[in-house]
């Protein structure tokens, strides 16, 4: 390794930021792109589950939040695709990597919401996987990406937070309601168990990115963190988690859940989930729509700049 | 009772058309577009709350927010028409919102001096909110006016299709004559030569006039609406119908 | 119970997709095809209702036909996904009819043996009017497909988009593995050959091939839906939700 | 008058139909063209008013019925296009006089459906009075026109008891449901008086289609006859006709009604109704979306005749 590979990587081992200006290995800008842009884009086609939703709320305090909380999850895109930009690539390239399907996205928003406990349910599963993932990211090695994340994190956990409360209202409501949140948790358990990503022995990429301190944890780690964490809410919630297999090993201090089932990830992942067709067009059909309206912005903002130079 | 229909008018207006430019949310042509028209919505609904609220303690009986915006038919909504039609395109969607906001520029500043304090205070709060949504709407109808062929063309069209909306906007109901003598409810009619100054100036930079067509559509504002309405409510209501009595 | 859920999907399957056909009425390309569609609705509506007044008195308690269709929320609707897909143009309109009454008429054409004789007189009855529907969709399939370069363009994109979601109504839910074994329900993994070797003769008529990619979509026969369908029955329940224990 | 002008005036007079090989005035075949296609057209864009109830209609029956009855008018469109194609015009220069905005329709159906009691009323009012102007046109001179309108009015007057048996069962059931049917009745009501057409003293063409035999009835004398028939049988219903002038004549026996808004009655035929522009935009819509679909079915006729030709 050549010296000012040395420099970065003592940097990096050092917890000290590297910065946009800063010299620094392909592969790990090349890394930090695509992961960085996944998230990003993951935020944007995240809205769309969650905004099917908004106009059917069943309370106006409901809507307002949802529809914040959709908001937030925009500027989360905003925040990542800026960070991504100091490192030399455009929103407008990585948007066209989203829509022509080389770039991916959280393969959980190719899962449908089918009634308002999906909104609670992605809130508190979903967005605690989220969290979980996060939160080491907030000592992520590259500068723009941690503060990123930092931002990002805390309004997640305010998402969270209100997602479970949802829950806990349904759970604590009618029969009707406990239904509605108990069919939620049984099609959202695995989707989400699945967002960690492959067993630690399938995933190839992790090494590198620990070294790089753009990863802490290792996927089953943080995935059985969350198991511990979430089953013991869905028990105070008065749910049933839908793993047959699910046990408390009292050695480990663990839950253990039965087998994940690994090629419905693989085949969501590779574009067969329920959803996926349906968000990337929509993606897309918002992106063609609004050409014409970027267009006229740009040409407005061209004119408006030669009448100010004659003047 | 006049007081709560004028109040339920009021609220209706907002949420309509906060639920409208809620539809757009993740459909929007630009990331910062989209978070500028789902902050629009949220400030009417949010307005829409303090209606009903305000709407709720004066009829009692159980009356919530909720129940006034989920569990009234079509014929019993008191919106005006321009707010209920469909989004249509950037145009339809930034043109309706600058045709409203301009109204409710007027509204809300007129409303402050109302006697009614808690109306007074509505409209103070309201007026800080609708001063940025009539810049920001007013900004988009220059701006595609002003933008290309396909953009002015389009905005024709959408003035073309929405103008005949906006005269209901200054046609008080029986509701609103009873409360303006009292000094409560603002004399819309008295807002019209404000608004139509505005929006003449901002067409203008948007280098379009004002039509000269009526502007003859009405009924909203007294039960009597377009049929787009029934499918937004089908929408919006479904789960405070389909789970009577629930808490949320 | 297996029984009244068997009925309730025979019955979803007809009513969902009789609703997306009656949403062309008034609109269709052509009077005489906007008339042929239309019977085609009228025909599934009756046919789901005839499978919702045998699941009522299966279930007695008060249910009817009408509670059945109308108080069922989303994730209690036993239809296939593609019947629930948007309409799309005539093309992705016809071809779903075509892949849907290839499936009903072998089901029927099975369904007239069942051991229930309510079912089975179903299954005599509904074959005749599903002939039809299967002669004048594939009539459409052909002709898009031999048509103009756009008509088959357009076949093709909506062959792409819906073959994924044909997989399904070959795959038994448990509620009709129970019953197939009782004789009472039909086993739809065996007509998935004569469906195929039928589909394989339309489309080559039309000049296309059978799709090599996997018809994986499935869920919907389990309550397990897309997103569509939260809408349809936003919009066709509203009456009975809204107006609960009301007479019609 | 030439010969033949005399011979058609005579079998006219003598209640003799005129077929489309007989000789007949200019006049008589613009008005009967004019007449025919309006009211062809008023079947075509009555069908979105009621079309607009079908996917929530509220029982599978009424639903059911509902369809029936939309194809029906569909059914009705047809007979009369082509009795119109007897005259020596094409369905398409008909369509196009539609689209253009030249040919008319009825006005009535520039008026909205807003909730399911207006599917009622519509049956109620507005097929009653189409029933009042159309069972004379059954005996209209021209045989096409007249067999057509027998067809027809067999089948409005069952839509007409059907929609009266809707109101019926509305004004038997909840309060809720009553007050639906009454704000039915109060929309309803003044627009299907004008369906009639302006006052006989305002009504310049009539005269000569009454001794053309296309008209038998003044236009108030039909409107007189159908207030007294539907008074009395909202009556029947405990609804409230919205008239505080209506009033019983013991004199003449019939009920006379307050003043019709005539401008009203000019705004909507001249294009200011609350639906015209919805409705023109909705079958301009419908006919150029499946122009592709009618070029294809032609194309594949094309090919298979010329197939057939070779064979």
């Amino acid at each position: 390794m050549e010296e000012r590979g040395f420099i970065f990587q003592d940097k990096v081992d050092r917890e000290i930021r590297i910065e946009p200006t800063d010299w620094m290995p392909e592969d790990y800008r090349k890394t930090l792109i695509r992961q960085i842009s996944q998230h990003a884009h993951s935020e944007i086609v995240g809205m769309l589950p969650e905004a099917n939703w908004i106009t059917r709320a069943p309370s106006l305090r409901r809507k307002a939040a949802l529809l914040a909380k959709v908001q937030d999850e925009a500027g989360h895109g905003l925040y990542l695709y800026s960070a991504a930009e100091t490192l030399g690539v455009s929103r407008d390239e990585l948007y066209d990597q989203l829509h022509t399907g080389k770039a991916k996205y959280s393969s959980i928003f190719n899962y449908p919401t089918l009634t308002w406990a999906d909104i609670g349910a992605i809130g508190w599963l979903v967005d605690g996987a989220a969290i979980m993932n996060q939160v080491p990211l907030c000592r992520a090695s590259y500068g723009p990406y941690a503060r990123a994340m930092v931002r990002i994190c805390k309004e997640e956990s305010f998402h969270q937070r209100q997602g479970f409360e949802i829950m806990l209202t349904l759970c604590r409501g009618t029969e009707a309601q406990k239904r509605l949140a108990q069919d939620a948790l049984n099609r959202w358990w695995w989707p989400t168990l699945m967002m960690f990503g492959p067993r630690d022995d399938d995933s190839p990429h992790s090494a590198q990115s620990m070294r790089w301190r753009i990863k802490r944890f290792s996927n089953d780690e943080l995935r059985q963190k969350f198991v511990d964490i979430t089953v013991e809410q869905a028990t105070y919630l008065g749910l049933t988690v839908p793993d047959r297999d699910l046990r408390f090993d009292t050695e480990t201090g663990h839950y253990r859940t039965g087998e994940i089932d690994w090629s419905e990830f693989k085949a969501v992942i590779s574009g067969n989930g329920p959803c996926n067709r349906q968000r990337l067009e929509a993606r897309v059909k918002a992106w063609e729509d609004g050409a014409w309206v970027r267009e006229a912005a740009e040409a407005h903002a061209h004119k408006l700049k030669k009448k100010v130079a004659i003047a | 009772m006049p007081l709560p229909t004028y109040l339920l008018h009021l609220g209706d207006d907002a949420l309509v058309l906060g639920h409208r430019n809620s539809e757009w949310c993740g459909h929007g042509p630009v990331l910062e577009q989209d978070i500028a028209l789902t902050n629009i919505a949220l400030d009417l609904i949010g307005q829409a709350r303090l209606f009903y609220q305000y709407a709720a303690t004066v009829l009692g009986d159980g009356v919530t927010e909720d129940s006034l915006a989920y569990l009234r038919d079509v014929y019993e909504y008191r919106n005006c028409l321009l707010v209920e039609q469909p989004n249509g395109d950037w145009a339809h969607t930034t043109l309706r919102q600058f045709f409203f906001s301009a109204y409710q520029y007027e509204l809300y500043k007129a409303m402050k001096t109302s006697t009614d304090e808690q109306l007074s205070a509505i409209g103070t709060r309201s007026l800080k909110e609708v001063t940025y949504h009539l810049r920001w709407s007013g900004e988009w109808v220059v701006r595609l006016g002003d933008g290309t062929e396909e953009s002015r063309a389009r905005l024709l069209k959408a003035l073309e299709t929405l103008w005949m909306y906006t005269g209901e906007l200054f046609r008080p109901a029986p509701y609103e004559e009873v409360l303006v003598e009292a000094g409560v409810a603002v004399a819309v009619d008295s807002l019209e030569g404000s608004w139509m100054e505005h929006v003449r100036r901002v067409l203008g930079q948007a280098g379009l006039t004002v039509p000269l067509a009526p502007a003859f559509q009405a009924g909203g504002k007294t039960g009597a609406h377009s049929e787009h309405l029934g499918y937004v409510l089908a929408e919006m209501q479904f789960m405070q119908r389909a789970y009577p009595g629930s808490t949320w």
